[in-house]
């Protein structure tokens, strides 16, 4: 808040603020600005079954690709059904994959990355396993997952999930490793603590300020994978409104009613950007290195 | 180093197996009938059920597998179940493609986007470094196929200054290869801009920090020597390894890229064949894919000595 | 004890400093870096600048250079005047002109100074493409010659060298090489020994003196080191707190010191007389290393490699409430040895026992609770503090695990707090909120607070300024006297270790070369090696405390006096 | 080779299996057309005309004698005989279900002479001629004995006509790209081309098809010049070419395809006629038609389950599917039959741009009438596998799905594969209708085309009433070209003979 009340930053200050702490570590004006559209987004999102104007299912065939009007905020898709109302419902599923995800992710991940960091005995084959999913491409894994469980909401997110989850894992796993040999750790196992104490006590907290960096780019990228996938036709039904089975439906329709695509990806994008440059302040916040500058 | 690089080359097998083994499970516990496809629509079930004893679909799951690594040893990726003709052909053919834009779209990422990263870490916290780092966030949050849209509705069709689609190899000119290539190369290497972007202004940062940084700099040397001689090659194996892993990243996104603007690569195959549950090519290309990943990762890794003295093997 | 008496009241100011003031940037308001500093150098002058921690050396040097890191720091206010220059208001490519040919710098860390993916040779010829229009082969030629001026042996391979492949003693040669290729006038040298051990710091002090005498060179030489300063310096500046306190030739500033902060800072310099060895108690010995070995690496899966043998067949014991000192060059094996005690390692030979108990063979589970036995105190107090946690926790963390409940731990605790001089409400705080001695004493008292009956303390006050570190020396002596304790105290700084040792123990690449009670080994050393470690010291024959030399019947001069 | 003039067609879909005999694929009959030849086929009239042979038969109508026409040849060089049209009618009759009727009937076909084929049947087969002359989905397409002795059930590897194109085996491309040139000696026959028949006179040197697997891009690259034909446009995107005047929009012929919603009859609810009579109640063809083509001038609500505008179609019976969605009548109907509000399992695929809307459109009509429907999404292929389930719906059944065909594939009872009442053997949704069956066996029996069509009336109301499957009426996909295409034959199957292409 310190940020906005000074009305001294020029507004180039402001906009060189959006990337990093200013030197005294207040936040930025830019991340302020983020987190107040994602705050925005999000809710708009979680209450549209409240104030949206139509059924976001219901169609009508005589009032196809109508262009925006009183009775249509964003015109209708090829369904005659209401743009707006599908995009602000569609925000709460896209943003429940993007959330889901990084929350799934993250804690499998960070499970398997603790062990995998601490025990040198489940290492090799933790890793050797975690290469393999590493190394099959994310959509096609995705195609395949899909394909098999059909592409409800829940194996949508295990799909955009399972591609992700090696990347915590190592990322966890390096963390540890680092971390156990930080004289702290080594004073603590001088103290008699056990394993499992010095990984959840010690090593564990030191994962959280990467993972929360990591988490919101798992996040972004979720909301996109979920978009391709729509794309590839192993999206999400579409009768459960999602910003990337919207574009993917309306992307045929691109040069004739762009409003389908750009509606639901300018909330994505400004999503996405949002999210990112939060990550990124996390991440300058967190960084110890960027500490011990401004110290 | 030999023995390094042999000791790596071994420790991808073990991968490979496993990347085998998962497919493998995957596939045949995915739904889908590749009979059903090849029989059409108006065949009945005894008709299905004869094709499927053609195709080897009725042994068992560990004799099919069995089969496949035996073929896999031999060096024969099998046959195509829909169109009759052997994968590898299939495969080899639509490698080119996808290879040569992957190879494209990473000159001009690395091109645009390291330069850009410099300049983002040098001029820290100034409205340069906020450019770049809009664009990257930006070339993030867009999905692959809106980009080529926009590309190809500016440069293609109001511009007209390249094809809307198609590929030539560049054996039938440089010419035919590069406009056709630019677009789709252009679309892929906004992602990856913005991952070999960040990375680079991250990296460089750090390395900016560095005492020998200072050094160079007390020496009297000039600030672009200072960020291009002294920090980038110091910020290099992070950015390396971002353009490494990326890979995997780049292969998702030729999948879109292929269809939009029409490419007969490995991308769409894939998708075609996992649609179509055609085994045989979806085993070979994720098989091939997840190779390909390995290699370039390995050379990766291999090529960290070269520009760290310190990383010997 | 020499010192050096030349009179510079004819030669010409190389560097003058007037009233320089710098700020914290964006931050007019904030205390100033540096407060009114004036300095003046003359051609073949060396001037050392010392004081505490953060008293502003290094800014003050970075400024002349005109390297103050922008975003952070900015000049506010005086002048700096190279021979008639004025840097303070120079645009960059004129400092970058003069830069390595008028005014260059060294500095600490010869790690991290050099740039790690380009050969030494390059680094030095950079230098001399930058500045000069000389041709490729005058270029190496000049380069090599530099090479062989500064000492370095075998200068062909060296010339294609990476930094890594070098000894930090090396690596400070080259950038002394890099520093003085273009005989500049001013040379400053920002702590470029501290991070060596004692042999090779002599070597780069004589180095500069002999390069400095042959081009007539002035030096501003910026150390902690008060010994350092004895050996080399002409003038003195004491620093404190961003101000120049006193300025005096190096004679009148040990002989009689002006202002109090001087007075505090030398007195607190340790001597290189050991002192009385204690009583030698009843009980029997707290802990018993027998043939221990250690050697890392050396099983490899697939092909054998040699390993580093980093220990080889120690053997000592410590009895309750003495202290047994491990010395020697880096490298030797010292937290080899300590840390195979603490068991963090697995020793590959050897017996250890702790409290009666033969530890060296236990597995984890086994050794987890002999553990209360044997603490251990590490030499980074930044590192050895969980970050996250509250001074509190960290100190209950070993009693909860030995089965005290939390209210007691906590109550005691407190106790520990005061023991280590520091108030109670520091009990709540994070270790960022302390300064790296206070932090030292919160680790001291986190090991304490097991009730050990063996601390080890690895170089556990190697990283604290002088005079805090006095301060944590008295500590250690004071639990010592209290608990009675047995300390193994390992240390490369010999004034260190004549200050709280009773026996001394010399190790040489993981062998132990010399062992016995710390009068005998610091005054008559049997081993060469030991001579000459303790011929390396600096300023060892002056007793700072006292502002005079050294008493020579109390001094142990290898060489006889 | 200079002004050699190449067509570059993207088709509807791309071609990857080689084989026509094996499979109902559009695109591989497409295939077949441009490299193999068929001893008769129909004209725009449904009339069986010569074409690689002419035909007499006998006075009792159980012998049918092919004679050759001269000049027939295969692309390697060899001349057609009547043993390769015995080995090919042969594995033909092996897989289609016209064909495996006929050959029930059969007492023997055999090759009397190099140019004549001999058919004796034991039992009279009225439309005969109909069947080997049907354009889709499986013609007998004549192909050299060697291949034509392949086993039924697998592919064939060589790939040799004797039709108006040769295939470059060398560019194919499977998915992507497939190459037809000119084959140099076919001899066309004198006649004007007519649908399938008459005479094919190539005037391009290369016809090459490739497959945009967006569609956006594949009007672009028409708009550009970048392509020649598209053979599938969707409405929607119309406009974008619309203000070219170098492209052209329109409908090849007037027949076009029919969607069709099949009830598995095996399962409730849909083992009851009144909830299948609800479902049929309450879909809506206008709606369904409207979100799926956009402008009515493409589609066409009609009942007749023969399709409205060939021979056989009537629309007696079908005003409940016509008229809107009778959602009264409906819930009247479910009411009668005590629907318990079992969900209906929607299979919904989500790649096929074509079978998209239809289940999205009947979910919501289908809750508005008082049902619970459960649309599962679903790539086609795990609908292909999944239709194929007999199971409950637990153990992974289904109850409707959607699909298409062209009309010429659902034209008479014989053709139309929901039309087969045979329980298990019959098509995905499995009705047990004896009714049917009898009805069928009447259509093989008459004599002529007013049996025949009397036969269909009562067929058509008996759908009707028992809803074998839903009719949710036909539309037409136009197709678009540059101007530089002249004189392509209003066909069902699109073909490139006659074609003649310009200089731009
Ligand atoms: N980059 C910087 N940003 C902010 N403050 C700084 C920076 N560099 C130094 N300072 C501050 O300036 C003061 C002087 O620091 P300086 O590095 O000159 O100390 P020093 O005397 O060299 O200490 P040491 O003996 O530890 O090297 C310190 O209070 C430090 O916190
Ligand atoms: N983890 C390790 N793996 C391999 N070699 C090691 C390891 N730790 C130390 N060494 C080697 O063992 C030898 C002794 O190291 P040690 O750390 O005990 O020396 P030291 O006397 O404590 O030195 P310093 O004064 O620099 O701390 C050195 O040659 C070192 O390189
Ligand atoms: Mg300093
Ligand atoms: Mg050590």
């Amino acid at each position: 808040m310190t940020a906005i009340s000074n009305s001294r930053h020029s507004a180039f200050q402001v906009l060189s603020g959006l990337f990093s702490l200013p030197a005294d570590a207040r936040i930025g004006i830019g991340p302020m600005i983020a987190a107040v559209i994602l705050v925005v987004i999000v809710l708009a999102s979680l209450f549209a079954p409240l104030y949206v104007p139509y059924d976001p299912l219901a169609m009508d065939a005589m009032a196809r690709l109508k262009p925006p009007s009183d009775t249509h905020l964003l015109g209708t898709d090829p369904y005659g059904r209401d743009t707006f109302s599908r995009v602000m419902m569609g925000g709460r599923v896209s943003l429940l994959i993007g959330i889901g995800t990084a929350l799934v992710s993250i804690s499998v991940g960070m499970m398997i990355g603790l062990v995998a960091g601490f025990f040198h005995a489940a290492d090799g084959v933790i890793m050797r396993i975690m290469d393999s999913l590493m190394a099959i491409p994310a959509i096609l894994l995705a195609i395949a997952l899909v394909a098999l469980n059909g592409p409800s909401l829940s194996s949508i997110i295990i799909a955009i999930t399972v591609p992700e989850v090696p990347r915590v894992v190592r990322l966890v796993r390096s963390v540890v490793l680092s971390a156990r040999e930080e004289p702290f750790v080594e004073a603590a196992i001088a103290l008699g603590s056990s394993m499992p104490k010095i990984l959840i006590q010690h090593l564990m907290p030191n994962t959280f300020a990467p993972l929360i960096v990591q988490g919101t780019y798992i996040c972004a990228s979720a909301i996109l994978i979920e978009a391709i996938l729509s794309f590839l036709g192993a999206g999400v039904s579409t009768e459960i409104p999602t910003w990337g089975n919207i574009m993917a439906e309306g992307r045929t329709y691109f040069q004739i009613k762009p409003g389908l695509i750009f509606w639901p990806g300018l909330l994505l994008s400004l999503c996405i950007l949002a999210i990112n440059l939060l990550g990124d302040t996390a991440r300058d916040l967190l960084d110890p290195r960027m500490k011990k500058r401004e110290g | 180093m030999f023995l390094y690089i042999l000791k790596r080359v071994l420790a991808t097998i073990p991968v490979m197996i496993i990347v085998a083994i998962f497919v493998f499970l995957l596939l045949r516990l995915t739904p889908g009938d590749p009979a059903a496809i090849l029989a059409g629509d108006a065949a009945t079930p005894a008709q299905l059920e004869r094709i499927r004893d053609g195709l080897g679909l009725n042994d068992p799951l560990i004799t099919q597998f069995m089969t496949w690594m035996n073929q896999l040893l031999h060096g024969d990726l099998g046959t195509s179940l829909l169109s009759n003709t052997p994968v590898a052909g299939m495969v080899a053919e639509r490698l080119g493609p996808t290879i040569n834009i992957a190879l494209m779209t990473i000159t001009i990422s690395v091109l645009l986007a390291v330069p850009m990263g410099v300049i983002a870490a040098w001029r820290h916290r100034t409205w340069i470094d906020f450019l770049v780092m809009s664009f990257s966030v930006l070339g993030f949050s867009v999905p692959v196929f809106v980009i080529g849209y926009i590309l190809i509705q500016i440069f293609a069709i109001e511009l007209r200054w390249v094809p809307v689609q198609g590929y030539k190899d560049p054996s039938d000119g440089f010419g035919a290869f590069f406009s056709r290539a630019l677009l789709p190369s252009l679309t892929l290497a906004t992602i990856y801009i913005a991952l070999i972007a960040r990375m680079t202004r991250a990296s460089m940062l750090e390395v900016l920090g560095e005492d020998y940084i200072r050094t160079a700099r007390a020496k009297g040397v000039r600030e672009n020597v200072v960020l291009f001689r002294h920090a980038l090659r110091n910020a290099a194996v992070p950015i390396l390894t971002i353009i490494g892993t990326g890979f995997a990243l780049l292969i998702s996104g030729v999948v879109v890229t292929e269809s939009v603007f029409n490419i007969p690569g490995i991308g769409r195959l894939t998708v075609d064949a996992i649609l179509a549950r055609d085994y045989p090519v979806i085993q070979a290309m994720i098989l091939l894919t997840a190779g390909i990943y390995v290699f370039v990762n390995l050379l990766v890794d291999i090529s960290y000595s070269f520009f760290d003295p310190r990383i010997r093997y | 004890m020499e010192f050096k008496s030349k009179d510079f009241s004819d030669a010409k100011p190389v560097l003058k400093i007037r009233n320089l003031e710098v700020r914290l940037t964006g931050r007019p308001n904030a205390e100033l870096v540096l407060n009114g500093i004036n300095l003046d150098i003359r051609a073949g002058e060396t001037h050392c600048l010392v004081g505490e921690s953060g008293s502003g050396k290094s800014v003050t040097s970075l400024a002349a250079m005109s390297l103050l890191p922008k975003d952070a720091l900015e000049i506010q206010g005086g002048l700096i005047d190279l021979n008639g220059f004025d840097i303070t208001n120079a645009t960059a490519p004129q400092m970058r002109d003069l830069r390595a040919r008028k005014i260059s710098m060294i500095f600490q860390e010869p790690m991290t100074a050099l740039n790690p993916v380009l050969r030494v040779g390059e680094q030095i010829e950079e230098v001399l493409n930058t500045h000069t229009n000389m041709t490729g082969s005058e270029v190496k030629k000049r380069t090599i010659d530099m090479m062989e001026q500064v000492h370095l042996p075998d200068v062909e391979r060296i010339y294609t060298a990476f930094p890594h492949q070098l000894s930090g003693g090396q690596r400070q040669r080259i950038m002394i090489a890099m520093a003085l290729i273009l005989d500049p006038d001013l040379l400053i040298a920002d702590e470029p020994t501290t991070a060596l051990d004692v042999t090779t710091q002599l070597q780069i002090l004589k180095l500069i003196a002999e390069m400095q005498e042959r081009n007539g060179t002035a030096v501003l030489f910026i150390t902690h080191d008060m010994g350092v300063v004895a050996e080399i310096a002409d003038t003195v500046s004491v620093m404190q707190k961003g101000q120049i306190v006193e300025h005096a030739p190096i004679r009148d500033l040990l002989t009689n010191p002006q202002v109090a902060y001087t007075k505090k800072l030398l007195s607190a310099v340790p001597n290189l007389a050991p002192r009385a060895a204690r009583q030698v108690s009843a009980g029997p010995d707290i802990v018993a290393v027998e043939g221990l070995d250690m050697t890392y690496g050396g099983n490899g899966f697939f092909f054998k490699s040699e390993g580093v043998k980093a220990a080889r067949n120690v053997n000592f014991s410590i009895a309750p409430g003495r202290t047994l000192g491990i010395v020697g060059e880096s490298g030797s094996g010292k937290s080899t040895v300590a840390r195979c005690i603490m068991r963090l390692i697995d020793p590959t030979a050897g017996k250890i026992t702790i409290a009666g108990s033969e530890i060296a063979q236990l597995t984890r589970r086994q050794l987890q609770p002999h553990r209360k036995h044997f603490q251990i105190v590490f030499q980074d107090p930044y590192r050895s503090l969980n970050p996250r946690w509250t001074v509190a926790r960290s100190l209950c963390e070993g009693p909860i695990n030995f089965g005290t409940s939390r209210e007691v731990a906590m109550e005691h605790a407190a106790e520990l707090m005061e023991l280590v001089d520091l108030p109670r409400d520091a009990l709540e705080r994070y270790p960022h909120q302390f300064s790296g001695g206070q932090r030292q004493r919160i680790a001291i008292a986190r090991a304490v607070a097991m009730k050990p009956d063996l601390l080890v303390a690895d170089e556990a006050v190697s990283a604290l300024d002088v005079s805090v570190q006095a301060q944590v020396l008295d500590l250690l002596d004071d639990i010592q006297d209290k608990f009675g304790v047995a300390m193994l105290f390992i240390t490369h700084d010999l004034r260190v270790a004549a200050q709280i040792c009773d026996e001394v123990l010399v190790m040489q690449k993981g062998l132990v070369v010399e062992h016995g009670p710390a009068g005998e080994v610091l005054a008559s050393p049997h081993h060469d090696y030991t001579r000459n470690l303790i011929e390396a010291a600096p300023g060892r024959d002056w007793d700072f405390a006292n502002f005079c030399a050294l008493d020579r019947a109390s001094t142990f001069t290898g060489t006889a006096a | 080779q200079e002004n050699e003039t190449t067509v570059t067609a993207v088709m509807h879909s791309g071609l990857r299996v080689l084989d026509p005999v094996i499979t109902t694929a559009h695109i591989t009959r497409d295939h077949g057309y441009m490299i193999y030849d068929v001893l008769t086929a129909v004209d725009d009239k449904f009339a069986p005309q010569p074409q690689m042979a002419s035909w007499e038969i006998s006075e009792d109508g159980l012998s049918y004698t092919f004679t050759l026409r001269d000049g027939l040849m295969f692309h390697d060089g060899a001349p057609v005989t009547g043993a390769d049209v015995v080995a090919s009618l042969k594995r033909w009759g092996k897989k289609d279900s016209g064909g495996q009727l006929i050959f029930d009937v059969t007492e023997s076909l055999e090759s009397t002479d190099e140019k004549t084929v001999v058919w004796r049947l034991s039992k009279q087969f009225g439309p005969l001629l109909d069947v080997i002359s049907k354009q889709s989905a499986v013609p007998p397409f004549i192909m050299p004995a060697r291949v034509a002795e392949t086993s039924a059930d697998e592919t064939i590897t060589e790939y040799v006509g004797s039709g108006p194109f040769v295939f470059n085996e060398s560019e194919y491309k499977p998915g992507v790209n497939v190459t037809y040139e000119k084959f140099d000696d076919y001899v066309p026959r004198s006649e004007p081309a007519s649908w399938m028949a008459g005479g094919k006179v190539v005037n391009v040197d290369k016809v090459i098809w490739t497959t945009m697997p967006d569609a956006l891009t594949a009007l672009n690259a028409l708009s550009a010049g970048e392509i020649d034909y598209l053979e599938q446009v969707q409405i929607d995107l119309m406009p974008i070419v619309g203000g070219n005047p170098d492209v052209i929009v329109e409908k090849r012929d007037e027949l076009g395809y029919v969607t069709i919603g099949r009830p598995n009859h095996l399962l409730p609810p849909f083992d009851n006629k009144l909830i299948r009579q609800a479902a049929m109640a309450a879909l809506d063809q206008e709606s369904m038609l409207a979100t799926m083509q956009g402008d009515p001038e493409y589609y066409n609500v009609c009942g007749a389950i023969f399709g409205c505008s060939t021979p056989l179609g009537d629309e007696a019976g079908s005003e409940v599917l016509t008229s809107g969605a009778n959602v009264d009548t409906a819930k009247a109907l479910l009411k009668e039959a005590g629907y318990d509000g079992t969900p209906i399992v929607l299979m919904a695929p989500t790649d096929v741009i074509s079978l998209i809307n239809q289940p999205v459109v009947a979910a919501q009509a289908l809750r508005e009438a008082g049902f619970e429907v459960d649309m599962q999404s679903m790539d086609w292929q795990s609908v292909v596998q999944r239709r194929a389930q007999q199971q409950p719906v637990s153990e992974g059944g289904w109850n409707l799905f959607f699909t298409n065909w062209i009309v010429p594939e659902v034209s008479d009872p014989l053709i139309n594969v929901m039309a087969n009442g045979r329980g298990d053997e019959a098509w995905f949704g499995w009705p047990t209708d004896p009714e049917i069956e009898k009805l069928r066996a009447d259509f093989v029996a008459a004599g002529d085309m007013a049996a025949q069509k009397e036969v269909a009336l009562e067929i058509q109301e008996h759908v009707m009433d028992n809803v074998n499957y839903i009719m949710m009426g036909e539309y037409i996909i136009p197709q678009a070209r540059r101007t530089t295409i002249q004189n392509m034959l209003p066909s069902p199957v699109p073909v490139f003979w006659n074609m003649t292409k310009e200089d731009e």
